[in-house]
């Protein structure tokens, strides 16, 4: 499942809507990305991240679809945020669930990897004085 | 044909898009110099190849043909995550 | 911090309390254990979870500040439930929090492997006419 | 001396624990000898190398010398996770 949205979400309840679907789930790696207070030495006051929605959602599920076949996954859950998002806000949520822990840290890692690398959201960060867009590949990818 | 800007793609342009009712670029390096030309600023970021280019929500990298019904989206590197 | 506890735990609030001690937080990686209604072809109706407590807390900590030292862990909690567990419950929780995602993935999995290979828990796993005590080193490890 | 029993060892001890006041083994093997006389069905499991010691809560695997005061754990293979 796929949800971009502008509001946050409660990990436990998100979980546990996947969860519930599958009695025969025993593993989940979930990875959370938050906004950090320093980024490239520089004290950050928030984030605007901006989405090309309708293309996200297709290269997501793409990249959903790949990690799903090559790990056997039982389900997937992908959250990212938009808009305005302060120091210590969560920005995205990647859930995969399998019957045996490597196939869920594996995929896991790999949807992160692809999803910095293609799926079209762009953060504009704002430091106290002025703001930079950021690029994944001049970060820690 | 539609094309839609983001990020500081979008900073140059000054708006979200553009729409091209008529005489609209056959491919996309005809695209490119129509954008250039609008545009100047551009220029310099086509030319050190690090813009992306999606049809109808897919990257490309080759020189495709573009039909008016496209839509055509012009991005800087993305920074999701 | 090391949490051995018979009852459950909620993914929001546990991870949340480690979190807002720390804004240099960019990356949590976690992994959630789950009682699944079927192992080794045979239908599970619940677990009766052993632990040496005071050996586990030793052993957690040890494979915690080894994790903490290799992968600049910000943060780290591991929770592991002892006791009857059915099907669909959470057995463990593993959160690492680190400023890039690789340190955290790479931090989690470690922790689960040592976990499974040495943390003093035992399953007894019950079926519906019998039961088994489990081995990790006959499972997926 | 206390010497602690988990998972199935357990089910063949029918006990927690054993406490050892006088004569208590001086090593590992003294240990086992010991056990395997009390418990004699211990003796496949000892033999078959499957079965983990910890001396005050860490595992040891060679035989060294034990102390009264020491709690001494048996268990199989363990199944956390």
């Amino acid at each position: 499942m796929i949800k971009i949205q502008k509001k946050s979400f409660n990990l436990e309840e998100e979980i546990e809507k996947i969860k519930n679907k599958h009695s025969d789930i025993g593993a989940l790696t979930s990875f959370v990305g938050y906004v950090r207070d320093l980024n490239n030495n520089k004290d950050v006051n928030y984030l605007n991240l901006e989405v090309y929605e309708e293309m996200a959602f297709k290269e997501l599920s793409k990249i959903e679809n790949n990690a799903t076949k090559k790990w056997s996954l039982i389900d997937t859950l992908i959250i990212h945020r938009y808009g305005k998002l302060t120091v210590n806000e969560k920005i995205v949520l990647v859930c995969c669930f399998s019957q045996h822990r490597k196939n869920s840290f594996e995929a896991c890692e790999y949807i992160m990897d692809y999803l910095k690398k293609d799926a079209p959201f762009w953060k504009n960060e704002f430091y106290y004085k002025n703001n930079e867009w950021l690029e994944n590949s001049k970060q820690s990818f | 044909m539609k094309i839609r800007y983001f990020a500081w793609i979008r900073d140059i342009t000054k708006k979200d898009n553009d729409v091209i009712d008529i005489n609209h670029p056959k491919t996309l390096e005809e695209l490119k110099d129509y954008l250039e030309n609008m545009y100047p600023e551009l220029k310099k970021h086509f030319l050190q190849d690090v813009i992306r280019f999606a049809v109808n929500q897919e990257y490309v990298s080759k020189n495709l043909n573009l039909k008016p019904i496209d839509e055509i989206a012009i991005f800087p590197p993305v920074s999701g995550g």
